[in-house]
């Protein structure tokens, strides 16, 4: 589980084509969600299930993704992700990349919820807070060796040490905070978004009620909105079933077909999007894990086929080809991904590996299920495999420490490579806990990432995915991963703003029947 | 040795007229495994107004089970219970179950052998001994109760009766808790009182205190008791006539002094022989009844149940079960009943 | 104990990395846990005695603060828990010891026999199913503040109530039947009967109180495993008590109120024991001066 | 006759790699979530593995397990009872009152709390199981020790001049034999029903073992759809622990006297 | 042993140089738990003084809770001494430490209860044989034969040595229990109510073997029994105890003949006798016994005895010697004997 954007669509819709990305000297303008948000009746509570608990809401201390979940409401960003899965000025009205190096914001007329009106400096200090090592935030390092300045009270800067194309991607990440209340966002979060915070019973449920001062006077649609905690993923899902919440995202595979069974019965309504891709990741610098030929090996025994079923089923696509969508303009298309176990056999054998044991850590029931079949697959190569499921403080620790032979996982997609590539894979990389380095790979990945022209960039992409997913990977991508989500019938919005983890689809959810 | 004759079997037939409870045949059987053991086999006996009978026998011999089914005590899912007993004139072992209960505690008063288990730890003394008038009807209400309560425990000699009624079972002596026993027996004014070996689980001293007030309420109140015992030396002190079981069955029946002085049956002999006197030579060797009483399994129904035990069997005790029969008072021997072994 | 599950609560709050090393470090000092253990368990005790249990981790709000909150919650649910076990149960032992040996009583004893052997969340898994899915009777799981809604809250505690209700009756029953069975062998209970009290009134009047005493001590001994059972019942129902505190606590390496949820239910253990001690000796005669 | 019974399973456990009809871990044995069928008796689970044969695995799992659990806490349990049980005073005052506390306390939390800390798996619930269990061993055995002590045989033997180690074990232990026994059997029926807890909350088995506990918690996703998957490993679960506990009841209704204080009240959990 | 029944011209003690159990101020004081925290004393021995010779047996009687078996238990050391000497065989037992197999092979004990007294799992022969192993009596290979010849002298058939004690009769448990006892041939047999359990048609059965035995063995008992006619029918000398402590001690037939302490003359009257009530002049005691948690001052009688005067509130009587052989704890004991004293009216 991780953090970022992804693209959207109805059941079986493909994302639209995407948006050319913003060139130097050139800039974009735009209202978040100004085509859909008013035809969207008004009124009525919504109740979302979340399944995940939270300690606090202090949504800038970490990309945990239940905090994120949690506070989404209160909060505003300078760009957020439209239903199709591209950026758009949201708290801002303009974005301009004035050179390779340099971002510049304008910022709408708005206020805080304590009253206070958004300025350029505003975001200066959010910046600052999240940067200050007391806080903690994991969101510190994207904004590393970043210069951020007000340029008057509604333009901000920020400068690049280097050009980064996946810099924008960060910004859906940093909601904009009055820094004077920072001290309460752990428990009473003041922000500047469509909802405000109203009260938060621990374990249980969040309520929040219409921002009527919001920027977008369309929005948001309903009065109020109540995040409901059903931590056991059965009683969730059976609350859905009983018709005693309106939405829940996140169907685990095991109960798809049951809900599709209410969809087609006209009982609740469906939906699924791309959120993200599972990986096998492996701890370059344990034992034979070492050898990428054993790596490679490993790579190849995997049945994707059979872990789609398990992983989603039909709303699973069995190859993950590039940690990105197909409608990137980056996309892959001729990668080969087969199964060769004769081939696995051999590149064994050459590493004189023929006898490994090996144990996979998961944290999930998703994971488990993976884990399992990933078990008998590599059975058939010879390698014995032990499954330990560790709940997710322990998976972490032990990672950071690099304290594993092979993890289960996932990772979030997103339209621009570099912004999923730069931390997994740089040999110093925040979130290389595979401890792989490769100087060819660390080229490529700047290269990639620097590079404006969208033809060079798919040819570096291209050479990159060639040499971490198959020639030597560090992890093994599985299958790109479509959640289904289900909710009333009733409930607007839903199906056209469904994903993980933007911070919009709480603006624009409505209900019907208010 | 000659037959008995007919008439002799007959001996305690024909209920004297004034008889207040008369039971005929009685037979009690425990369902065990599959079959049903039978532990009192027709036991026959009559108890006139204000007499007292004493019932004597060792441990097993069927005392507490004949006593119990006269007002059918017994576990109706464990127990079958035959043959006749009626409480002047009415038939208990036909009752309906609310008729009896009307019977119980109003009719006949019933103290048993462990004072302390008998009473209920967690009520206090009042409660307990006040019930059966509430049960029957028989109080205007609270005080009035209170006051018959606090009238039966002067009368059996309960000193500080006022306190006694708050305190609980625990708090009293062994001797006092057996007063509130009979306290209780008798609040009703029932004609009859069964008392099941009321002083065994009592010292001497204390033994000698009761059984002195058990002779005065006979006196004092007219009730006729029916008082168990398994030493010959209570009953004495107490009863008028006396029934001796052995085994399930009365082997000899008669009036107290007559069956302490002449026993006729050897068991009843060997049960006065063996048990030491004070006024004994001190010298003198007890005489055992050798052999044990026989359990449950073993009683006999085609002969005579002492017989293993006796000295003086003979072959017709092996084959045949002896009546109660006999002159002067009935003993069930074939060799008492028989002219040449019969004394006198 | 609490300190020596792998993961420290700085990691722990972080799903992927991207800390420095250098802010991890600050992070350490700022709540003490880069401290010997001693001197943690230490600085720990001294300041329970000053009635501060200590900051949360994860909100960096007193711990006392959230645990006031949950100690009601999870008192209804074990009281409201504990009624419905004695309102099933009781009358089901006493029919049981009434008709015992006869085929309702083999009946009710071994269905509490199926009852004790069926793991309690199986229980709480079928309730749900069948009076939540199939019949929506009842909200699934989730909790409704008494306050704001009594309906509700009353509605939300059925399914809860009867999952921990249910095992703690099939015990109850057991106990307390077989305690009936022993009372009515005494010989109290002839007497009663020769007074001309009915077979159940003996049972209601007599026995009843003195069967309790053995079925108190047992209760008492439950409350161990009641509160492990509530562990599973709030887990299931995603009801905030204390159980899930401590759960998510522990998932979150939270130690002061992982400690302080520990120290609760140690606490709370002692006194239900205390409270059994006077149930005890309010229902013992022995133990009051008449 | 629970006897007999518990000798079947036992048996179909021993023999399970031989009689059960597919491997258990076959992911190809059927297909996926197919209701049960001749082919597959207790249908096929979500991965197509066939339920019948992990049924059977899991016996095996749920009886080692929970016969490792009685084992190790009847056998550091049993002379401890039997030590404290026989000579009272304040040591055993002492240690009655630290068992009590331990009992107390919730075991499930104590397992949880070790199987965060050692990591999950089977290994550590039973080391938890092993754990909680045998102070309550310990609890029982002494228990039934004091109140066989107190017979006159005892004193008896005493007053013959037999010693203590020569009490407790010529005298004391054969005569309290079955209601170790007895206790043998509640801790079994308490670590079959601990285990299944444990899996639920995530600290048991882990997959793809085919532990009953597990198999419940796996099949819980289909509980509408097809709820025999989690139905079936529950209710074998149930069997088992009341096969268990009938044993039990069977001998200690049969052991006459005191041997009613091996609480029939208490329930693991 | 087929009973033999040995005359003995008569019951007259035997005076022995050194006794065999010398008991001299025995106390042993239980604390009984009182209210939450606290405990009472619960004087269940309180100072009793007793010596039985070699081959004498010596009656002790009193009601329930007097302390009998107290007294004989502590002698076996079951109970510990709370203060006092007791010497068995010149040797003193009642210390922290004393030779525990020197104790057991020169005393045993019988209890009331014979089936309990032996374990259901051993087998009559196991029972028996147990103290020839402990103590190592005889050579192991004979030890067997041993167990044969000690079931017959109880009067047993050794053919059932290899039956449980559950398929035996109170009465030959009781016998088995004896056999065990002397198997190490103990001078003292103490012997607590050994018959009280027995029906009464077996009680004289055990009775006479036990005398059967003392004649042949020179076996001293300390017999425990309420029942004053068995304890009159064994004992050479009977002491009475009283809450705790001996109120009168004398030869058999003094004792019954000339009881000096007002408690024996109420104990004799009490026995119930096949005489019908009234037909006797007995004393019958008034109230109960006090309860040894809290004992009477003085003479602890008094609150039941009829002559009781003021003196007996404040000052305790001593055991002392009167007219007759005995000793006797009574101020008034020769006065109450001459008839001189008058009983108070309630
Ligand atoms: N409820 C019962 N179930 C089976 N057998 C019983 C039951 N009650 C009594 N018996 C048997 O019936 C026989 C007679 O018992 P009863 O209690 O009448 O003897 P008793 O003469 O009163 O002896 P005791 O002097 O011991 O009281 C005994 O063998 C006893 O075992
Ligand atoms: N282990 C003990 N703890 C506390 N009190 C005891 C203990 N043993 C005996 N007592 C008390 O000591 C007193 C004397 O008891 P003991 O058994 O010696 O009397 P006894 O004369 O043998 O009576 P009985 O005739 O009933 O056997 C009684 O009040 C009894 O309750
Ligand atoms: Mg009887
Ligand atoms: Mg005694």
């Amino acid at each position: 589980g991780s953090t970022g954007g992804g693209g959207t669509g109805k059941v079986a819709a493909g994302l639209a084509p995407a948006a050319t990305a913003l060139q130097p000297g050139k800039s974009i303008e735009g209202t978040i969600f100004a085509d859909i948000a008013s035809q969207l009746p008004r009124g009525g509570t919504l109740d979302i299930t979340l399944t995940q608990s939270a300690a606090t809401l202090n949504i800038l201390s970490s990309t945990l993704v239940a905090i994120q979940w949690y506070a989404d409401p209160a909060h505003d960003t300078l760009e957020r992700f439209d239903q199709h899965g591209n950026l758009v000025p949201s708290l801002a009205q303009k974005v301009e990349l004035v050179n390779p190096t340099t971002y510049r914001y304008t910022l709408h007329e708005a206020n805080f919820h304590n009253g206070r009106k958004v300025v350029a400096q505003d975001v200066v200090d959010t910046v600052e807070y999240v940067r200050n090592p007391t806080l903690g935030s994991n969101r510190a390092g994207t904004f590393k060796g970043v210069t951020v300045r007000a340029i008057d009270e509604g333009v901000v800067e920020f400068v690049l040490p280097e050009p980064n194309m996946g810099f924008r991607y960060y910004l859906p990440g940093l909601p904009i905070v009055p820094v004077e209340t920072a001290g309460q966002l752990a428990d009473n979060p003041i922000g500047c978004g469509p909802y405000r915070f109203k009260e938060w019973v621990k374990d249980s449920h969040i309520d929040y009620e219409a921002n009527r001062e919001y920027w977008n006077r369309d929005l948001p649609r309903l009065d109020k909105l109540r995040l409901t905690l059903r931590t056991d993923r059965q009683a969730a899902t059976q609350a859905m079933q009983a018709g005693q919440t309106d939405l829940l995202d996140t169907v685990p595979p095991a109960q798809i077909q049951q809900f599709e069974q209410l969809v087609n019965a006209g009982k609740v309504a469906g939906a699924t999007y791309t959120s993200g891709w599972s990986y096998i990741g492996l701890n370059t610098r344990k034992g034979p894990l070492r050898d990428p030929r054993v790596r490679r090996a490993l790579a190849l025994a995997v049945d994707r086929t059979s872990i789609a079923r398990v992983n989603g089923g039909k709303y699973s696509t069995p190859v993950c080809t590039a940690p990105y969508p197909p409608e990137s303009p980056e996309y892959p298309k001729d990668l080969d991904y087969s199964r060769d176990l004769n081939t696995a056999r051999s590149l064994l054998e050459q590493a004189g590996a023929s006898s490994l044991k090996l144990e996979i850590l998961t944290t999930n029931a998703a994971t488990v299920a993976i884990a399992t079949v990933v078990k008998s697959n590599w059975k058939d190569i010879g390698v014995e495999a032990q499954i330990t499921q560790i709940d997710v403080p322990t998976w972490v620790a032990r990672r950071t420490r690099g304290d594993f032979e092979v993890g289960l996982s996932g990772w979030f997609s997103s339209r621009e490579p570099s912004y999923v590539l730069d931390n997994l894979f740089t040999s110093n990389g925040l979130s290389n806990f595979w401890g792989y380095q490769s100087a060819t790979a660390d080229a490529l990945i700047k290269q990639g990432r620097t590079t404006f022209d969208p033809n060079a960039r798919r040819d570096v992409y291209l050479k990159l995915l060639k040499l971490l997913f198959i020639d030597e990977p560090p992890l093994i991508p599985l299958t790109s991963d479509n959640n289904f989500m289900v909710f009333r019938p009733g409930v607007n919005g839903a199906d056209i703003a469904p994903t993980a983890l933007t911070l919009w689809r709480y603006a624009v959810a409505a209900k019907r029947n208010a | 040795m000659s037959e008995p004759q007919l008439v002799e079997l007959e001996a305690p037939a024909a209920a004297p007229a004034e008889a207040l409870l008369s039971v005929r045949d009685l037979r009690v059987g425990f369902k065990r495994g599959g079959g049903v053991l039978e532990a009192v086999h027709s036991v026959s006996f009559d108890l006139g107004q204000g007499e007292a009978l004493g019932v004597v026998g060792e441990s097993g011999s069927g005392k507490s089970v004949t006593a119990l089914a006269l007002l059918r005590l017994l576990d109706p899912k464990k127990s079958e219970i035959t043959g006749e007993v009626s409480l002047a004139g009415r038939n208990l072992v036909h009752l309906n179950a609310r008729e009896l209960r009307k019977t119980r505690g109003r009719d006949v008063g019933f103290v048993f052998q462990d004072p302390l288990g008998s009473l209920n730890p967690a009520k206090r003394i009042e409660q307990q001994l006040t019930e059966p008038l509430r049960l029957h009807g028989l109080t205007s209400g609270k005080a009035d109760s209170r006051e018959q309560a606090l009238e039966m425990l002067r009368l059996v000699g309960i000193s500080d009766p006022r306190r006694r009624l708050r305190q609980y079972p625990h708090e009293l002596s062994g001797g006092m808790r057996q007063r509130v026993m009979i306290a209780g027996a008798i609040i009703t004014r029932p004609r009859l009182v069964i008392l099941d070996e009321p002083t065994t689980a009592l010292d001497v001293t204390i033994q000698a205190q009761i059984l002195d007030l058990l002779s005065r309420l006979r006196v004092e109140l007219g009730t006729s008791m029916l008082l168990i015992s398994h030493d010959l030396g209570v009953v004495a002190q107490v009863a008028d006539r006396v029934s001796v079981m052995y085994a399930g069955r009365i082997v000899e029946s008669g009036s107290t002094q007559e069956v302490l002085d002449h026993p006729r049956h050897p068991y009843t002999r060997g049960l006065i022989a063996s048990r030491p006197r004070l006024d004994s030579p001190l010298t003198e060797p007890l005489v055992p009844i050798p052999g044990q009483p026989p359990a449950l399994e073993d009683h006999a129904f085609d002969a005579c149940s002492f017989q293993p035990r006796c000295p003086h069997a003979v072959a017709t005790c092996k084959e045949e079960l002896p009546l109660l029969a006999g002159q002067p008072h009935p003993a069930a021997c074939w060799v008492a009943n028989s002219s040449s072994g019969a004394r006198r | 104990m609490v300190r020596f599950i792998p993961g420290d609560p700085i990691t722990a709050r972080l799903t992927d990395g991207g800390l420095s090393p250098e802010a991890q470090a600050a992070l350490r000092s700022l709540y003490g846990v880069d401290q010997p253990l001693i001197q943690q368990y230490w600085s720990w005790l001294t300041s329970i005695l000053h009635g501060n249990l200590g900051l949360s981790l994860t909100t960096q709000t007193p711990v006392v603060d959230e645990l006031l909150v949950r100690i009601p919650r999870t008192f209804y649910l074990a009281l409201v828990g504990i009624l419905t076990a004695l309102a099933i149960s009781v009358p089901i032992a006493i029919t049981a010891a009434r008709y015992s040996g006869g085929r309702l009583d083999s009946l009710l004893t071994s269905a509490s026999g199926v009852l004790i052997a069926v793991p309690n969340f199986v229980i709480g898994i079928i309730l749900i199913v069948v009076f939540s899915v199939q019949v929506e009777l009842f909200p699934v799981a989730g909790y409704v503040d008494p306050s704001a809604d009594p309906a509700g809250f009353a509605l939300g505690m059925v399914l809860p109530a009867l999952t921990i209700g249910l095992p703690a009756s099939a015990v109850i029953i057991r106990v307390l039947r077989s305690s009936l069975l022993d009372e009515l062998r005494r010989d109290y209970v002839r007497t009663a009967e020769a007074r001309g009290n009915s077979r159940l009134r003996a049972i209601t009047r007599h026995t009843l109180r003195n069967a309790s005493l053995p079925t108190v001590t047992i209760v008492g001994l439950q409350v161990g495993q009641l509160l492990g059972g509530a562990l599973v019942v709030e887990t299931l129902f995603s009801y905030p008590g204390v159980g899930l505190l401590l759960l998510n606590s522990i998932t979150q390496r939270d130690y002061p109120t992982v400690q302080a949820c520990l120290l609760f239910l140690a606490f709370a253990f002692v006194f239900v024991n205390l409270l059994t001690d006077v149930l005890y000796a309010a229902l013992n005669p022995k133990l009051k001066v008449g | 006759m629970p006897a007999v019974l518990l000798g079947l399973i036992t048996i179909a456990a021993l023999l399970a790699p031989a009689i059960q009809p597919y491997d258990p871990q076959d992911l190809t044995a059927g297909i996926p979530l197919d209701p049960p069928s001749p082919e597959h008796w207790f249908g096929v689970d979500d991965f197509g593995r066939d339920q019948l044969s992990r049924i059977l695995d899991g016996a095996r799992i749920s009886l080692s397990i929970s016969g490792i659990v009685a084992a190790v806490s009847m056998a550091v349990g049993t002379p401890i009872g039997l030590f404290l049980g026989y000579r009272r005073g304040r040591l055993d005052f002492v240690v009655g009152r630290l068992l009590d506390v331990m009992f107390a306390f919730p075991g499930l939390l104590l397992a949880l709390v070790l199987a965060t800390a050692l990591g999950p798996g089977l290994t550590t619930a039973t080391i938890a199981m092993c754990i909680i269990f045998t102070p309550l061993a310990i609890r029982f055995v002494r228990g039934v020790v004091a109140s066989e002590s107190v017979s006159d045989y005892v004193v008896a033997a005493r007053i013959v001049g037999a010693s203590s180690v020569r009490i407790a074990f010529r005298h004391l232990l054969p005569n309290i034999k079955s209601q170790l026994f007895v206790i043998a059997t509640l801790i079994m029926s308490f670590a079959v029903l601990t285990e299944a807890a444990l899996s639920f909350l995530g600290v048991g088995a882990q997959p793809p073992s085919a532990s009953w506990g597990r198999m419940i918690t796996d099949g819980r996703a289909y509980i509408t759809t097809q709820p025999f998957l989690a139905l079936i490993p529950a209710l074998a679960i149930a069997v088992l622990v009341l096969l268990l506990n009938t044993l039990g009841d069977g001998l200690r209704d049969r052991l006459d006297s005191d041997s009613k204080n091996i609480n029939q009240g208490v329930t693991a959990v | 042993m087929t009973a033999s029944w040995a005359q003995t011209e008569t019951r007259e003690p035997k005076q022995a140089p050194t006794p065999l159990l010398d008991i001299s101020d025995l106390h042993v004081h239980f604390p009984v738990p009182s209210g939450a925290f606290g405990h009472q004393t619960l004087r269940a021995v309180d100072g009793v003084s007793l010596t039985v010779a070699p081959g004498e047996t010596l009656g002790l009687v009193g009601e329930s809770g007097s302390g009998k078996s107290t007294v004989a238990r502590a002698v076996a050391r079951i109970e510990p001494v709370t203060s006092g000497e007791i010497r068995v065989a010149g040797s003193t037992v009642s210390g922290r430490k004393f030779d525990e197999k020197e104790l057991r092979r020169t005393a045993q004990m019988i209890f009331q209860d014979p089936r309990g007294s032996l374990n259901p799992r051993h087998t009559i022969y196991q029972a028996v044989r147990e103290p020839l192993d402990i103590h190592r009596v005889r050579a192991a290979g004979e030890r067997s034969a041993r167990v044969d010849e000690l079931l017959r002298l109880v009067g047993l058939n050794p053919a059932m040595r290899d039956r449980y004690p559950g398929s035996l009769s109170g009465g030959q448990l009781q016998r088995v229990a004896i056999a065990r006892a002397l198997a190490v041939e103990p001078k003292l047999l103490l012997c607590d109510e050994p018959v009280s359990s027995l029906d009464v048609s077996v009680q004289a059965q055990v009775v006479n073997l036990l005398a059967g035995l003392q004649s042949e063995f020179g076996v001293a008992y300390l017999f425990i029994a309420h029942d004053l006619a068995v304890v009159r029918h064994l004992s050479h000398r009977i002491a009475v105890m009283y809450l705790g402590s001996v109120v009168e001690t004398a030869p058999t037939s003094e004792l019954f003949s000339h009881p000096r302490h007002p408690y024996t003359r109420a104990l004799i009257d009490a026995v119930p006798d096949t005489t019908p009530a009234g037909a006797r002049d007995q004393i019958v005691l008034k109230g109960d016994i006090p309860s040894p948690l809290n004992v009477p001052s003085g003479c602890r009688f008094r609150t039941r005895c009829p002559w009781a005067r003021e003196r007996c509130a404040t000052e305790a009587p001593q055991l002392r010697e009167t007219d007759g052989a005995g000793l006797v704890a009574c101020h008034f004991a020769e006065e109450i004997a001459e008839g001189t004293l008058a009983q108070r009216t309630a």
